[in-house]
């Protein structure tokens, strides 16, 4: 009898959803296209979803702590017109300029963080202001469109791979890269420090009082994302070069895509792993959709219907609270 | 018994409107020391021009954020009621009021989505609004492929016409403006946002249905999206359906925590978000008589509102502490 | 006198554990009647009945002779009972005026008349005999006791009979008791029956009518205040045998050297506390519900630093202004208010009993982290594992993650604030022997609790605390007469 | 709700009742039916349009072709004397729609630089400008305010949208003061002069027509493109897919971009993975090196593909040898309407269209194009038009 309860509580548990989410997203793609998993195409959507799974994982850190980070897509457009001014085509540059990038990256969530924390300023107030700010200085400083090229070598990560592989063709580093990272997460959450954040989005005063430094877990949380940006700019940039339109938006599809894997925005639930499986389901839908070949400019309806749909049936439990006070006597 | 009634929140509307004056004063003197004269009346004309259409949007906006929700689409609606103006009006004359009606219709629709999906559904209003948002647009860029309908000249008027240095835009703007502060005190609807964005336990032990206020504003929000559509299709003169592609709703968020409405609600008003937005407006006519970078503009603008939320969140501290038995110094 | 309310035979469980059982409760109509007994007699639950918050198993109540049942607060709010709860339902960000007619402003031709809820708010209070309460002031800004006096009249406007008040006083200073007193005096006058929850004696005999007892969920005696003397009342509350219910100091429990000494501690809520708790001592703090007992709790724990005084560890001075520094200084809060303060619910049961070491490295260790799933065991903790998400404890297995977790770090001082509060029988009795056995590792123990017999069933030492100040000290085994007389600032008997 | 609803309905009522009473910035005659008729449909496709740009494109321009930014295809030239002024000191206002994509930003540089010689030549004053962000309504409160300082003595408009703006531009024609615009068009005839190369139809048809003719019949082409409903950008695809419905090229699909060069990899390395890809059209270079790329990286040979005169792709096309054509929608049009300032200003005839010459660059041209402008950034603009300016190179490099 339990044993069924627990079935069914696990397969509705919103965390359990996302990969649910994701088979039914993949049986779609397979039913379209049996060819996509074949080795080298498969190899090729994950080299091309790296950055997006990176991002989310950078995001689940703030979110789960309790925040929002609205800046990252304007970070990682930041990062690759820094990379390509800097580098400017230069090979020996490329260590320095990527030591450069993970610096600024680890600044900006630095200083979003301490403004969260420290001033008390709401995150999504303190994220949206470093968006306009990193949209802006960027363009200043370049005058308005990017300059400057990346080198071969920077673009190694995002666009190389070990070749000559059997069956997958090439194994993207990129690949290898998002596992490390999302393995790197994973392990974080499991450490002291991923347990305060989880305990600081859950309930701050009980962390606080049990000695935690939630303003500091917070802090890190979003160098963390600043860091994840940083990463994620390095692959996009390898992957694809230099473009005045990159990181455009991406803010609100890592946000869909961490909550529609089942992380509750407020904090203190969730799974890293899950996150990264929502930005899975979220790429794995874009390659859906142009196997169906849906109109281009339907999309992002079918998506935002997508995404409603499904944070509803997530907290379709949650609805209706009790009115009535705890159910304990006292 | 006659004490004015909203002394107690004139503090941070007070702080704001000198806020503004003192953005006024700076930018004026920025301005003469560069050889303008910023209150020349083509310059207030610009400035007060400026707030109209942000102003529509941030107005609905604060009743939302004040229930403790948010609007992501309202970009996206008015963009969407600015074809329905557009179109319905179809160049002539008579169908301007069908037109309104039509585009108030639309808009208060998407609102109440908005609402019922955040109120009944409990998700969260950032992911509905994001999501409804991406539905508008991807029904405007399949439906539209650029700008469509045609408004006649005697609707135009409504983003054109001034009286005096005065637009109309500006005038009617104020006008919803001092409705919805009329709204929030005098209806039960509109009083009741205050207690569901406060507190919602409170307010549905008071007897106050918290899900039905909540789709009230967002059906409001909506609408001055609405009517931020038709200004756009006034000034147009036909509808667009890439208007969305200018985030007015991060805009319009800005005016309102700008205006010192709490991001997590309960607290603020329409009379400091109009002023939030005519803060934005003033740093943008400054900014163009200056002819400084467009670039340097999105910068100065996350610094002004990250500050601004800053400082409002320190005034906020004091509040909570608890009332002392031993006063310091009074205690042996 | 009209009956205002009979409430018969109601029983009522959590979790299978009787809370009441078959209870009776009549009022009249401007009658203030003290609902008494000590913490766990039932005595809230009742109340919360009464006012909608609980359903009743079994049982009737009749409002003016007309039957009732209540499944939400609103609808008794519609029958006529308000209540005032210790926490406060209003919104700070809005008027006294707008508070008092919050979800029922009145109306002018569809608009709020504010005039008229100004003026009917102003009548009120002024019916109250209040003349220092503008309705157009906001809420946030006023004190304690204004609130009070705010969420009276807002139960008065919803033309509430019958108006049930949980420990109005515990939150007013002196002054302020004197206006709840002429306040309740206006209720009476008016033909308002009070429902009055108190432990101060001295309120019950000074404003009520009658006085209804209760004991371990049982009525006790109903009587007119006029045939009972504070000695008769007291020994009918209490009179449970001490040695039944509390475990024996283990053998082998030895007071050593003082671990925690207070001199002249004091801040903006206590004052002159002198307080010293050795190694294998049980000190119980009493008092009265706000006479200091969980300010000191949160003073020694760098909540809310003392800013007079001095704090001595085994010792050493210290100046204790963060929990942080506390806990790396050997000292364990279990807080009043487990689910505010003390679990991360939605985590599992090994992520919150491992929180205290996760969160400070000075006292995370390996060895400690393996004693984690010993300890939970040695709690007989009853959970689907330790992944289970703590939400789904009962109150009494949640505690004893709270108590793991503080138990993990092995401190040195450990302060319970109601280590009780809310958990069933069996849970008390485990926590009753963990903290003997906690005195018998020689750990310095600081016991609050408002349940009188657990202190003195426990404690070795009894400070009793009234106003924020040490009111005086008693011996364990101490009776409960002597523990109230300092406890209500009589003085000893 | 009630109250929204009396208040707008209010509005328009005010907005009635004072059309006649009060000062208006709104034009005064009844629009103009014939301009909003071509316009207000959904189609982004006007056969007449499209055939006249076609025959454009065949029409040897007037002027001198090492100056192409003063030549003009079958100019109307028309009298601007009622504008000349006295003396140089001449202020010159340009609302700018955006600098928020490379070919903008190559072209206001071109533009700043073409305006300090012309005010070390002493025929304009102050130049001042406004720049929109993209934002229609920004840029008509932009245009507004230069028409009310009262300072201009000509105003150069770059509209964000065609339809949108035309109101507030027919506004400012009625101030009196000389309006120029330049790149799209407005759906009035007000301004003095309208200067733009062929356009869309052309660069779409250039495009097209070159794909037609080096694939094999049956072979496939996808269609990438950055955003729907920017005139310029439909005008282009529209042409394209007439003419490729006349050929007998599979169409694969048509996808839009955002000009996100990662989106453009992903799109294309998708699109290779479910079968080959023979062609590529664009209708903007933004982002064309990540479609090639797409190739490499997929192991397939190299498309026949059209992108545009932006270095980076020419670049990648002189380095692959692939066979490709660059379209160009003249960024040299940016020195035009400072030039054409001056020209009305001095009371000189100007075009009342000027259609600057449009001609894509093809692999015969591309490496002397390269050469030239070896030491541009990669996304600057072949034809940027600025080489004979004084800021040369230096400028375009570091901006």
């Amino acid at each position: 009898m339990t044993r069924v309860r627990d079935l069914l509580l696990r397969a509705t548990n919103p965390t359990a959803t996302v990969f649910v989410l994701l088979v039914l997203v993949f049986a779609g793609v397979f039913a379209m296209n049996p060819g996509f998993f074949e080795g080298p195409s498969l190899m090729a959507f994950l080299k091309q979803a790296a950055p997006l799974v990176i991002l989310a994982a950078g995001q689940y850190f703030v979110i789960v702590s309790g925040n929002f980070d609205l800046s990252v897509g304007a970070l990682v457009g930041a990062q690759v017109v820094i990379a390509a001014r800097l580098i400017d085509g230069e090979e020996s540059r490329t260590l320095p300029v990527m030591i450069v990038m993970v610096l600024f990256g680890i600044g900006v969530g630095l200083v979003n963080g301490l403004i969260t924390t420290a001033l008390k300023v709401q995150s999504f107030i303190t994220t949206l202001g470093m968006l306009m700010v990193l949209y802006g200085a960027i363009r200043l400083w370049t005058g308005g469109a990017p300059t400057g090229s990346l080198s071969e070598s920077f673009r190694v990560f995002g666009r190389m791979g070990i070749e000559d592989v059997p069956v997958l063709g090439q194994i993207p580093w990129a690949l290898l890269i998002m596992i490390a990272v999302g393995a790197g997460s994973v392990l974080l959450m499991r450490t002291r420090f991923g347990r305060i954040l989880m305990a600081a989005g859950d309930n701050e005063r009980a962390a606080a009082l049990s000695g935690a430094r939630v303003d500091t877990a917070r802090t890190i949380a979003f160098v963390l994302s600043g860091l994840s940006a940083t990463i994620a700019g390095i692959l996009i940039g390898g992957f694809a070069g230099v473009s005045a339109q990159v990181g455009d938006g991406l803010e609100f599809t890592v946000i869909t895509a961490v909550v529609l894997g089942g992380v509750v925005l407020g904090g203190g639930r969730g799974s890293v792993l899950a996150a990264m499986a929502g930005a899975l389901v979220i790429e794995a839908l874009f390659t859906l959709f142009n196997q169906m070949a849906l109109p281009a400019t339907l999309r992002p309806a079918v998506q935002g219907a997508i995404i409603i749909a499904a944070v509803a049936y997530a907290a379709r439990r949650r609805t209706r609270p009790v009115p009535t006070a705890t159910a304990t006597p006292s | 018994m006659t004490q004015r009634l909203h002394k107690p929140r004139l503090g941070t509307t007070a702080l704001i409107y000198l806020a503004l004056a003192g953005v006024l004063a700076a930018g004026g003197i920025a301005v003469a020391v560069d050889g303008g004269n910023l209150f020349a009346t083509a310059n207030l004309v610009d400035m007060l021009t400026r707030t109209s259409l942000t102003g529509f949007l941030a107005i609905g906006m604060t009743l939302v954020i004040l229930c403790r929700s948010l609007d992501l689409s309202v970009g996206y609606t008015a963009a969407l009621s600015s074809l329905v103006a557009a179109t319905t009006m179809d160049g002539q004359v008579a169908n301007v009021p069908l037109a309104i009606g039509a585009v108030l219709l639309v808009s208060g629709l998407i609102g109440a989505f908005n609402g019922a999906v955040t109120a009944y559904l409990g998700v969260n209003p950032f992911i509905t609004t994001l999501g409804t948002g991406l539905i508008i647009k991807g029904y405007l860029d399949t439906q539209y492929k650029g700008p469509a309908g045609d408004v006649p000249v005697m609707f135009q008027q409504f983003g054109y016409t001034r009286i005096g240095p005065v637009p109309v835009s500006t005038v009617v703007m104020l006008a919803v403006a001092a409705a919805a502060i009329w709204f929030l005190r005098s209806t039960r609807t509109g009083h009741h946002m205050y207690a569901v964005g406060g507190d919602v336990d409170v307010a549905r032990m008071s007897g106050i249905r918290t899900g039905r206020t909540l789709l009230a504003a967002h059906v409001l929000c909506g609408m001055t999206a609405g009517v931020a559509g038709l200004l756009l299709a006034s000034r147009f003169g036909t509808g667009s359906a890439t208007a969305y592609t200018s985030l007015y709703e991060l805009d319009a968020i800005a005016a309102v925590v700008l205006g010192g409405t709490l991001l997590l609600g309960g607290k603020g008003g329409v009379a400091g978000t109009v002023a939030g937005v005519a803060i934005l407006a003033v740093l943008d006519t400054v900014f163009n008589v200056l002819q400084i970078d467009p670039f340097a503009k999105d910068v100065l603008r996350g610094v002004v509102i990250i500050a601004a939320v800053a400082i409002y969140a320190r005034r906020q501290l004091d509040r909570t502490a608890r009332r002392p038995r031993f006063a310091e110094g009074r205690a042996s | 006198m009209t009956e205002v309310l009979s409430m018969r035979g109601i029983d009522k469980a959590f979790l299978g554990v009787p809370v009441l059982s078959s209870v009776d409760l009549t009022m009249n109509q401007g009658e203030v009647h003290a609902l008494v007994g000590e913490n766990g007699a039932g005595k809230s639950t009742l109340m919360k009945i009464l006012a909608g918050v609980h359903t009743a198993d079994a049982g009737t109540i009749e409002l003016g002779g007309r039957a009732v049942s209540f499944t939400h607060p609103l609808q008794a709010q519609h029958a006529g009972v308000a209540s005032v709860f210790q926490e406060f339902n209003l919104l700070p960000e809005l008027t006294v005026a707008e508070n008092v007619h919050l979800g029922r402003e009145p109306k002018r031709r569809g608009l709020i008349d504010r005039r008229a809820m100004i003026d009917s708010t102003a009548e009120t209070l002024a019916d109250l005999g209040v003349d220092d309460l503008a309705p157009t002031a906001n809420v946030g800004r006023l004190s304690v006791a204004h609130q009070q006096i705010t969420e009276i009249a807002k139960a008065l406007s919803q033309g509430a009979d019958l108006i049930c008040m949980d420990e109005p006083t515990a939150a007013l200073a002196d002054a302020e008791v004197e206006l709840l007193y002429r306040l309740i005096g206006r209720l009476r006058e008016r033909g308002t029956a009070v429902l009055y929850v108190s432990h101060r004696l001295k309120e019950i005999f000074d404003l009520c009518d009658r006085i209804t007892v209760l004991k371990d969920g049982r009525l006790v005696d109903s009587v007119a205040t006029a045939d009972i003397t504070p000695d008769d009342l007291v020994a009918k509350m209490v009179g449970r045998r001490i040695e039944a219910q509390f475990p024996a100091r283990l053998p082998g429990t030895e007071t050593g050297g003082t671990r925690l000494k207070i001199t002249g501690g004091g801040n903006d809520f206590v004052d002159s506390i002198d307080l010293d708790v050795r190694a294998g001592e049980i000190v119980g703090l009493a008092g009265l519900q706000g006479s200091g007992r969980t300010e000191i709790a949160e003073a020694v724990f760098g909540i809310a630093p003392f800013t007079r005084g001095t704090v001595e560890v085994d010792g050493t001075p210290i100046r204790i202004t963060r929990p942080r520094k506390a806990i790396g200084a050997g000292i364990a809060l279990v807080t009043e208010d487990r689910k505010a303060q003390g679990l991360a619910l939605w985590q599992s049961v090994r992520a919150n009993a491992r929180m205290v070491l996760d969160a400070n490295a000075r006292v995370h260790s390996r060895r400690r982290l393996a004693r984690v799933s010993g300890l939970l065991a040695s709690l007989d903790l009853v959970a689907r594992g330790e992944d289970q998400e703590v939400r789904f404890l009962s109150g009494g297995n949640q505690q004893k993650v709270v108590v793991a977790k503080w138990l993990a770090a092995e401190p040195g001082i450990i302060v319970l604030d109601e280590p009780t509060r809310g958990i069933d029988v069996g849970a008390k009795h485990k926590l009753y022997s963990v903290v003997r056995e906690l005195a018998a590792e020689g750990l310095a123990v600081l016991l609050i609790a408002s349940e009188l017999i657990e202190v003195i069933g426990l404690a070795d030492r009894i400070v009793v605390l009234h106003d924020g100040r040490i009111a005086g000290e008693l011996p364990g085994g101490a009776t409960e007469q002597q523990v109230m007389a300092y406890a209500t600032g009589r003085g000893p008997e | 709700m009630r109250t929204t609803r009396i208040a707008a309905a209010a509005a328009a009522a005010l907005g009635i009742l004072l059309a006649t009473a009060c000062t208006t910035d709104a034009p005064t005659e009844e629009a103009d039916d014939t301009a909003t008729e071509t316009e207000s449909g959904d189609e982004w496709f006007v056969q007449a349009d499209y055939d006249e740009q076609l025959a454009q494109r065949d029409i040897e321009p007037e002027g001198d072709p090492n100056t192409p930014w003063l030549q003009a295809i079958e100019p109307e030239w028309v009298d601007t004397a009622a504008f000349a002024q006295e003396g140089g000191d001449a202020t010159v206002c340009f609302s700018n729609a955006s600098v928020s994509n490379p070919w903008r930003v190559t072209g206001w540089i071109t533009m700043q630089q073409q305006v300090a010689v012309l005010q070390e030549s002493g025929q304009i004053g102050e130049f001042r400008h406004s720049d929109a962000g993209d934002d229609d309504d920004q840029q008509i409160s932009d245009i507004q305010a230069f028409v009310d300082s009262g300072d201009c003595d000509a105003l150069i408009i770059s509209p964000s949208t065609t339809a949108t703006l035309t109101p507030a531009v027919e506004a400012a024609c009625e101030s009196g003061v000389p309006v120029i615009i330049f790149d799209r068009g407005v759906n009035t005839d007000c301004a003095v002069t309208f200067i733009h190369p062929i356009g869309g139809y052309a660069f779409g048809a250039d495009a097209a027509e070159f794909l037609v003719d080096e694939l094999e019949p049956g072979s496939t082409v996808l269609a990438l493109r950055i955003l729907p409903g920017v005139d310029v950008l439909e005008n282009r695809w529209a042409a394209a897919e007439e003419i490729f419905a006349d050929s007998e090229l599979e169409i694969l699909g048509n996808e839009f971009t955002g000009g996100d060069a990662a989106e453009i990899k992903n799109i294309v390395t998708q699109y290779l993975q479910r079968g080959d890809v023979d062609g590529i059209w664009m209708d903007a270079g933004d982002g064309a090196v990540a479609a090639i790329e797409a190739f490499e990286d997929a192991g397939a040979p190299y498309p026949v593909m059209t992108g545009e005169d932006e270095l980076s792709f020419m670049r990648k096309w002189q380095e692959t040898g692939m066979t490709a054509l660059a379209p160009v929608y003249s960024n040299f049009q940016w020195r035009t309407p400072v030039i054409a300032a001056t020209m009305i200003l001095a009371g000189e005839q100007v075009p009342a269209e000027w259609v600057l010459p449009q001609d894509p660059i093809t692999e015969a041209e591309r490496d002397q194009y390269l050469e030239v402008n070896a030491d541009m950034p990669s996304l600057h603009y072949a034809k940027f038009g600025g080489e004979d300016l004084p800021g040369f190179p230096d400028a375009w490099q570091d901006r």
